[in-house]
């Protein structure tokens, strides 16, 4: 019974991977179209170093990311160290629907919004229209993390350290693997992003995931949209993904250790 | 908390008792600084302190959790209140290095050690040199041995004793523990609901409890329903286990007759457990005294004692 | 200082709330295009109640929803409790990444496996397509609800309850709430789903999202895609996750106070 | 833990000491079968329990953290192992009666109450109850009152005694602290490192410890190097703080003299700490007799014992 129930968890993990695994995979199928492994190639990642509009798309999608990881997390630091030692208020209450709310329906109102106030349409929309959900992660995931220390904090106190001291020396120094956290999740959801990006980006402007998309519609017409050179684009994107999240795991495993 | 007068005598150790929520903390983080009074003033040598902030109090206080740094190492959090002083480095180093020392840990082998590699006597002890590292005018104890072994609690119990007595530091110790309390005690504060019951030197306080609460909060008492001749009226009078005599040689003012229905054994003493009219009285005897007596369970005994020794008559309820 | 660290925090949620607000607001709009407020109508709520095409894409939306919402809670629950009382294991760790894993890369992995296998696409690869990513998200929902109560297992069989019994009266009960909360969130998540559904979806097949979305394209050509009219149709969408939202909110905060 | 052996005796409470990962827990789990012994057996009555899962072991434990069921009311939390077992809801109802009044909870006031809503001390009576109702053969108590207030922990103690008295009921009890053993036990097991150092009737561990270990963990001990006419060769030897004797009148075998450094108050007795040739000598002293004596901190005082109270010399290390 046990070992049935064990044997059925590693399957359920196994198919979990699959997708990812079949893409992964593919990119090293020498056969645009999936059709059959035709053998082992590196035409398609030799094509992605050759495709400047890819490269265009990363750098794109990394600095909008990176920007809104920061702004978000900076945001969302000072509501959580605002809010204090309390373990629940009503701003947690509010934090947490933004999250669950519909992309497509934030992404529309987004749009209708930057539209209406008559903002150009770019790299700054873009990255406000991420940061607008990420606040709300960041939010999330620092109050889980703490960014308060309240018995440390009046340690702190008592030993003669005034606000400041205590905040550099000891809030500082403890939340900031939850900050490094933080950063990384909005991050990579920025990153990956594409309904709110589609949504308030202007002409000219396109992060990775506009550009797989705008070539996943037409497969095949040139070589760049073949549906394995689209795989091989994905590769990097992927990994970065499980790279974060690994590490995150990783670190979350060692604090439950302790 | 309301109408809390607290007088600590200086250089003495105040231990103030009270079950779990009746407020010893909270009157603990008013003195250090952390929880503002609602009304009333905090007293250093009669200069107001009711405003100042922690920081600037010059108090050293050992948390419930301990509140060590778990980012720093052993030397890093002892030093902490030194660098925050401004303290140079080359003091900072040998001031940490007697505090250690102070507690019992040996720099050489603790100073680069982490505070989770630690045993739970360990942190103590690293908790208690970070306190005493700044000189403090006030040293606050928070129910500090609440998660420590049996062992280890008398143990440390009787070094705070000791380095209080070398330092002569101005000490407050919160406790719900009886015998924590009696094992460290100069002056006992009894707590009750937010309410001081009695204060006192512990023997006056274990001797002459002023309400019956407190004669059965700090020790032992048991509780009798009596009318005495020697004194008016009627209620509730404590008597404590050891000022019972059983099968007295002398003449007692008060004796009665019971029989044996339990004995436990309790290392230096033992407890007799007698049941008289109905009641149950124990009565603690020493090892030595109880094997003379020769009593088991089912003996017919003789209890005495003297008026002079019943407590808490006053208060009766 | 801690009273403008408030007013802050105040602020920065009702910023959040900003994008929402501004929907529902507009939905009210007697203009169709939010070019100003023309003042306050019913007219895009009527025009919903009449919108055939909208009551069939909620329609799917829900079945997918719900479908996969319980297979994949299910699914995650067999795992969870397979796991058992061990606080960390190899399989939370493996049911991290496929969370965080760009959607429009596995979506786009799902078409080609779909389409390689010869699937006929339609309601059931686009549910299979949600509950791929959902179990992993109700595992780690369960495991963090609790699925195993060791202390509390170990009592009742001292009490002289078997397996089964010890299941059914003490792990049942106590993992119900946590399993509510994975199955409103997996609902939640399927339902507001767009980028796998466009993806795994075949011809006549299609949810509320890709029927906003298929609208949005064409503002204004006909009265159902003007803005406003979108907004409308939005709103049940809001308040179903909303409501979920703060249902699971207060649920958590009631937990948080015992 | 390795080599452990252990026979309980019917009928009597058995108090398991042991410092904090002892292995004292593991011990209690393997007898209920929650944990698989490596290898070894546990026997009932000489029958061979060792693969009879937990459910057909007939036995009651209460939990560290006590373990009630947070869904379920008082009620049904103690009917649990009465339905389990088939028993008819009308028997079920005067049973879980009985035993709610057994442990001193009105059944008309706590049938319908939530766990959540019990203070420690209640709940504490709730899950022993529960585990009382089932007539199990044989009570397993871990470390019960970790969590309780020293004077709530002081009339438990005394409930499970009388209880166990009352149903004669073979108790297994778990605890790192030994004046919770004292209270309570009948025989005690001292445990190390997994190991069992000594096992017997409460007081002749206590009167008779096999080995130094044994004398300083189940009461206190002053540990001496000392080389006796009496005794052969040199070493360690323990002897108690209450067989010291202050100033005695009679002639005793071994008679120091120091200094008295400390005295604390504890109530019934007071230690007195004593300097003598550099080591610090506890001695315990019951309270009438102290004031006789009239010493204070700084009064050289006599110390003097006889041989025959002298403790574990034999296990000299």
């Amino acid at each position: 019974m046990r070992g049935l129930l064990r044997a059925y968890t590693f399957v359920l993990m196994a198919l979990l991977y699959l997708p990812v695994a079949f893409m992964i995979v593919n990119s090293f199928n020498e056969d645009p179209f999936m059709e059959g492994f035709r053998g082992p190639s590196l035409r398609w990642f030799e094509l992605a170093l050759r495709d400047v509009q890819a490269a265009v798309g990363y750098f794109n999608s990394f600095t909008v990311a990176l920007a809104s990881g920061l702004l978000s997390v900076s945001l969302a630091f000072l509501a959580a160290y605002a809010v204090g030692n309390r373990r629940v208020t009503l701003f947690d209450a509010l934090a947490y629907p933004p999250i669950v709310i519909p992309e497509i329906a934030e992404a529309v109102a987004l749009f209708m919004m930057f539209h209406t106030v008559g903002a150009e349409m770019g790299w700054l929309t873009v990255m406000i229209g991420h940061t607008a959900f990420n606040v709300a992660f960041a939010y999330v995931t620092l109050r889980a993390t703490g960014v308060r220390f309240e018995n440390l904090e009046n340690a702190a106190r008592t030993l003669g350290a005034g606000g400041l001291r205590t905040f550099k020396d000891v809030v500082l120094p403890l939340a900031f693997p939850g900050v490094v956290v933080a950063i990384a999740i909005t991050f990579l959801l920025s990153f990956t992003n594409f309904i709110k990006t589609l949504f308030t980006t202007g002409p000219g402007f396109y992060t990775l995931p506009l550009l797989i998309w705008n070539r996943a519609k037409r497969p095949g017409v040139e070589e760049f949209t073949y549906p394995n050179a689209l795989n091989a684009l994905f590769v990097p994107l992927v990994l970065i993904s499980l790279s974060i999240a690994i590490a995150y795991t990783v670190y979350v495993m060692s604090k439950r250790k302790e | 908390m309301r109408g809390v007068s607290l007088v600590v005598r200086r250089g003495r150790i105040t231990v103030v008792l009270g079950p779990s929520g009746c407020g010893k903390t909270t009157l603990l983080k008013i003195i250090a600084g952390l929880v503002e009074p609602d009304e009333g003033k905090v007293l250093f040598d009669g200069k107001d302190y009711t405003r100042v902030p922690p920081e600037k109090r010059g108090i050293g206080m050992v948390f419930q959790d301990l509140a060590l740094f778990p980012h720093m190492s052993v030397y890093d959090n002892v030093a902490f209140g030194l660098r925050v002083r401004g303290v140079k480095e080359e003091e900072v180093r040998s001031r940490v290095r007697e505090a250690l020392e102070l507690v019992g840990l040996d720099p050489t082998m603790y100073a680069s050690r982490k505070i989770e590699e630690l045993s739970g006597g360990e942190q103590q002890r690293v908790a208690l040199a970070r306190s005493l590292v700044i000189e403090p005018n006030v040293l606050l104890l928070d129910e500090p041995m609440a998660h420590l072994d049996y062992k280890i609690k008398q143990r440390l119990l009787g070094e705070i004793r000791r380095l209080q007595r070398l330092l002569g530091i101005t000490t407050v110790y919160v406790t719900h523990d009886q015998a924590e309390a009696m094992s460290i005690a100069d002056e006992v504060v009894v707590m009750s609901n937010g309410v001081v019951l009695q204060h006192g030197p512990q023997r006056e306080v274990y001797e002459r409890p002023l309400s019956l609460d407190v004669a059965s909060f700090f020790g032992e008492a048991n509780l009798l329903e009596a009318k005495f001749a020697g004194i008016e009226g009627e209620g509730l009078v404590a008597i404590r286990p050891e000022d019972i005599e059983i099968n007295p040689e002398e003449e007692l003012d008060v004796v009665y007759e019971g029989v044996v229905e339990d004995l436990v054994f309790q290392g230096p003493l033992i407890r007799v457990d007698v049941r008289v009219n109905g009641n149950q009285l124990k009565v603690l005897v020493g090892r030595r005294e109880f094997y003379k007596l020769g009593v088991g369970v089912g003996s017919k005994v003789r209890l005495g004692w003297k008026i002079s020794d019943v407590k808490g008559a006053k208060a009766a309820r």
